[in-house]
């Protein structure tokens, strides 16, 4: 799960972080009134889900009050990445003297927490990792100790040689470490963290991703989940315990376990077609879900054919039928609908769906994705 | 032979008074799997189908001679009932369960090691030696016994592969479903490593996803360290950069990690990569000379 | 540092352990206003840092308020092993099912917490060790990872065999570990924790001893010092730094270094005489320390002779002396004061004690500490 | 030889700038010890009576191959110090500093074992080996190079008994003080086994007081595995039951510890004990047959 900057921020700040202050506005109005109230130059930040913000247009500077009001009325309703923004932050624009990475990741490999830090910030770090991967300094940590004082100043001192600004840099690494494990973090970044011309530190950025499996214990943070930031199917198809992205296909997939659904989709287009969207009904054989992905794919008006793969392990292919016959019943799709289902109790299923007018069946992958190929083509 | 497991294995199943846990225990047992006992605390002293339940690991390990556990709980107690498992002595641990925090896995990772216990997992649908043992969730009946190992991150998917082969009449030696999850206790070059070491086994297909390296960890495992044939399929061609797959394990992070390289690097290293999952069979059947 | 039986039970408090309801009081009037609003039987339990309250009767049942007041009249004011008694507990009188113990020390041999459980709680658990080994069960753990809940339900499940009561047993001993390490405890036990007919398991005593080493970042148990229960010797050796212990005998020791201090008592009492404290000033010579030691040490009626023995390393002597000098000025000590300096800067003391009255000089530990013995026999 | 420092020793100083450690530093090189370096994390680039001061560990041990740490910081941030000493690659730590939390010592005591670095102390005054390195606190003046080995968990009771020994002719090999601490890194075994196995050493001195069983367990040591003679001294004959001494160390609890259980355990082990400081002297010189 992605957070805003701003709900990132708070949580900097219950960790002890030192952020600017600055405030959560959705309309232009509010950005004007808490300009006014910051006083002098402020910036006004696009809160969305998405990276690439300041190229989009969606962070601007203004000298005054009238101006904040007139950005935040340019950036407020623009789309970056397909996402529209619904609310701005206003902050302080700082001096910044200088600016500074740091960043915590899960690293698979190693099996422990990555951090990365770099004397050179506020850019994308994947460039600097590219061209001047000296300048970025990496360590591991354990989250059952945590990351040791010695460790902070050790690390802080190699991205900025005067221990003054060192030790403020160290301690807010820190505090990011203990914010990454509590957090249930996958990714803590500030990009940047600023140093102001009279040598304090700060973090002008937040970026926080958070596991979703470790979501039941984060109550603070699932709470700061943006509904309004998210497109409808995503959220319908996260209610009901759907795996759903959107692709800009023709063929419509349900398929059972996201490998399967990938290697689906992979087929798809290698039979020629291409695939609307991936789709994971998971491990369980609610009807429901059946339904609201027959509900999500066909509010695509690219679809022209909707492919069943289902191979029944947990899974029980009747289920799965069942959630089909009630589909169709529910939604009166009128697509063709391309079945082919294997496994745990395959016969049972076939026995329901025989008397289904409109389903074409499959006995194998390849076979199912072909028709469906064909049955959109037409 | 086969790996991990074969007909003299002793499961307890943790978590076996739950509705997933219940049911597959009754599913193994009816494979032919030495279910021994069962463990849910609290229900100590129960019974499901004949199989005792105790009510703590070390009871059910002590009472039974258990050698693997097989883990249903819930999510919040998984990290819990697998170190469990390890300290009351358990040497192979398959967990099922989907949903771990991630950063739970961290410190169970790293005592499992002190500890030389094996896990396997967790989201993954555990292992099956065809014949012999099945040990996690997946449909049985379309396995056959034979020289073909099996090591895959996914679930369904892996079940397709083996279905592929089982048509071309390739029987399975044994497949291990490693689980999609970032950390993970057995990855591909442990698999990939007892298959090279079991004499059964003749041939291995490793079925990859986007996400990670460990497939290109694993090509480079497999040129300078196997002797006998791979046969590679990866999933997700498809797929877009930076979207969840799925599996918190299939990320694509900053263009490391798609289809396409991992695809480049096996086939760099000599190894056959099928296009689509019917072609697997055609593949290793090649491999094997027949 | 100890803390009384309600402050411990709000600790338990804080960290989830269930207690049962109680009010502390300081007067019988209040103890009979908390019994009406408790109603029915209470316990009036004395709270002083000491052990043996029950035999010593500082633990009474009273029937109804008029009963709860009487005995607190008898309680409050009363002397456990020389400490009065100024406040009580008062507390619903259970019915008990059954008594447990849970006790939780650090073992110096182990490097590790030790957990320390029995079936048979409510007794003195040193005679459960000696009589019946088999009934204590232990279990080292780590502080950086805690009691796991696995190894808590082991546990439990060893001294009760029914799992619902055995799991609220579980849950309470992870708690007490928690509590112990984030106490900085040297103790925390529960005994007995009890459970009731009803089933519920609870804590109906607590006992916390800190680290005294932990004590700058326990301010919440630090603000717990109760300074009406120490003696006024102790509060002020406290308050300069100095460690001192009242003993019977008739001659006062002034020492650096615990050790040292030890083997001066011992060799006094080996020379035919009987230390009348342990006093350790530690390593740093502030005169303040010298001239507290005297103070405390000329209190004492039985006190005939005063014995200095300085060893001089981080010590200097002749910031010794000076305190010393100031000490009689202040104190306008009569008692004849046997002084043996060796060290760092012993010269200079030498030099400065040279002109000051009464004082006997020794060159070894022995002839200093025979001087005292014939000196306060004299 | 002697026993853990030599002229060789390269010493670091952590905490160089404070009142102690600047005090200390001094008096080290006074008495010719090599003191390389000096840490104080914000004062790098310093140096104190041509002390290099460094901002890390790392950095002063990288720079000035210092093998050894002694440790005057306050005791917040003592056991972080430890940490980074040894994760610099010291291999003996010598922690001067009092009034550590004690549950601080408990990760780092593991994670020094498994990094195989020693410590000495806390609260300790440290080690002599006389004419040859002094790494610590003592008084130097008092010890004179011989062939007697001294190990104590007291301070000044430790310069008492050199002075004892000194005043009678008899040198010392090395002296350690092992702190007076619940949890420590060295204890009395550990030091008697280097004095068992340093050519130098003839005999030991060992210094015990009231508190835990140390002493008794070194007693089955000395019984089972040394050769050499040991005298030893208890203090606390007199010291109340359950009464704090000073050192956290020095608590009797439950009727074990006590200076009586002590000197049994020795004698019945067949070492002699000093009844009295004064009589140390002369039982070593009968030990050594002078």
């Amino acid at each position: 799960m992605n957070v805003h900057e701003y709900q990132a921020k708070e949580v900097w700040k219950s960790f002890g972080i030192p952020v600017p202050p600055g405030e959560v506005a959705t309309t232009a109005a509010e950005v004007e009134a808490i300009a006014r109230k910051l006083g002098g130059q402020v910036v006004v930040k696009a809160q969305v889900h998405s990276g690439g913000r300041g190229k989009a247009g969606g962070v601007k500077l203004a000298a005054n009050p009238a101006e904040a009001r007139e950005k935040a009325e340019k950036i407020l309703g623009m789309e970056i990445q397909g996402l529209r923004v619904n609310k701005v932050l206003v902050a302080p624009a700082l001096d910044i003297a200088h600016e500074y990475y740091l960043g915590i990741v899960l690293d698979r490999k190693a099996q422990l927490p990555l951090i990365m830090i770099s004397r050179e910030g506020g850019i994308d770090i994947e460039e600097v990792a590219r061209t001047n991967p000296a300048a970025l300094v990496k360590f591991h940590f354990d989250p059952t100790v945590g990351l040791r004082p010695f460790e902070a100043r050790r690390l802080a001192l190699a991205i900025e040689p005067k221990p003054e600004v060192a030790f403020q840099i160290a301690a807010i690494l820190q505090k990011l470490a203990v914010a990454f494990c509590k957090s249930d973090a996958t990714l803590a970044e500030i990009n940047p963290l600023i140093k102001t011309p009279a040598g304090e530190v700060l973090a002008l950025d937040a970026k926080l991703n958070v596991d979703d499996n470790g979501l039941f214990r984060q109550k603070t943070i699932e709470a700061m989940r943006d509904l309004t930031a998210e497109h409808q199917e995503d959220r319908e198809a996260r209610e009901v315990g759907l795996s759903y992205i959107k692709l800009e296909g023709e063929i419509g997939c349900v398929v059972n376990g996201a490998g399967l659904a990938m290697a689906t989709m992979d087929l798809v287009k290698f039979f020629g077609g291409q695939p609307a969207n991936f789709l994971d009904i998971g491990g369980s054989s609610d009807p429901k879900k059946v339904v609201t992905a027959i509900r999500i794919i066909t509010r695509d008006p690219k679809v022209r054919a909707i492919l069943f793969n289902i191979f029944g392990g947990i899974t029980r292919c009747d289920d799965v039928a069942r959630g089909l016959i009630q589909a169709v019943a529910e939604t009166g799709v009128k697509l063709p609908i391309v079945i082919r289902l294997t496994g745990t109790n395959e016969a049972e299923a076939r026995e329901l769906l025989k008397s289904q007018p409109g389903l074409t069946p499959a006995e194998s992958m390849d076979e199912a994705v072909k028709k469906a190929v064909e049955l959109a083509q037409a | 032979m086969s790996i991990l497991i074969d007909q003299k294995t002793k499961v307890v199943v943790q978590g076996i008074t739950g509705r997933d846990g219940s049911f597959h225990a009754k599913a193994m047992k009816a494979y032919g799997t030495r279910v021994v006992a069962g463990v849910t605390p609290g229900k100590g002293g129960q019974s499901l189908e004949g199989i005792p339940i105790f009510d703590s690991m070390s009871e059910a390990v002590e009472r039974t001679g258990a050698d693997t556990s097989v883990i249903y709980v819930p999510p919040p107690f998984a990290a819990d009932a697998i170190l469990e498992a390890a300290y009351s002595g358990i040497q192979l641990v398959v967990a099922v369960t989907e949903g771990v925090p991630t950063l739970d896995m961290v410190p169970v990772l790293r005592e499992l090691a002190n500890l030389g216990t094996r896990l396997i997992g967790p989201n993954c649908p555990g292992l099956i030696s065809p014949g012999k043992s099945k040990v996690g969730i997946m449909p049985a009946d379309i396995h056959r016994p034979g020289p073909v190992g099996v090591v895959s991150r996914s679930g369904t998917l892996t079940y397709e592969m083996v279905y592929q082969l089982s048509r071309h009449d390739i029987g399975q030696s044994t497949c291990i479903g490693i689980g999609g999850d970032p950390l993970i206790g057995t990855n591909f070059i442990d698999a990939l490593d007892l298959f090279q070491n079991d004499p059964e086994t003749q041939a291995v297909v490793m079925i990859g996803e986007i996400g990670g390296t460990a497939e290109e960890e694993a090509a480079r495992f497999i040129r300078e360290r196997m002797s006998k044939p791979v046969v590679a399929f990866i999933a997700g061609q498809t797929a877009p950069p930076g979207k969840r797959m799925g599996h918190a394990g299939a990320i694509i992070s900053g263009g490391s990690g798609t289809a396409a390289e991992k695809i480049k690097a096996l086939e760099e290293a000599g190894i056959p990569v099928a296009r689509i999952p019917s072609e697997a069979g055609p593949l290793i059947r090649k491999a094997l000379g027949l």
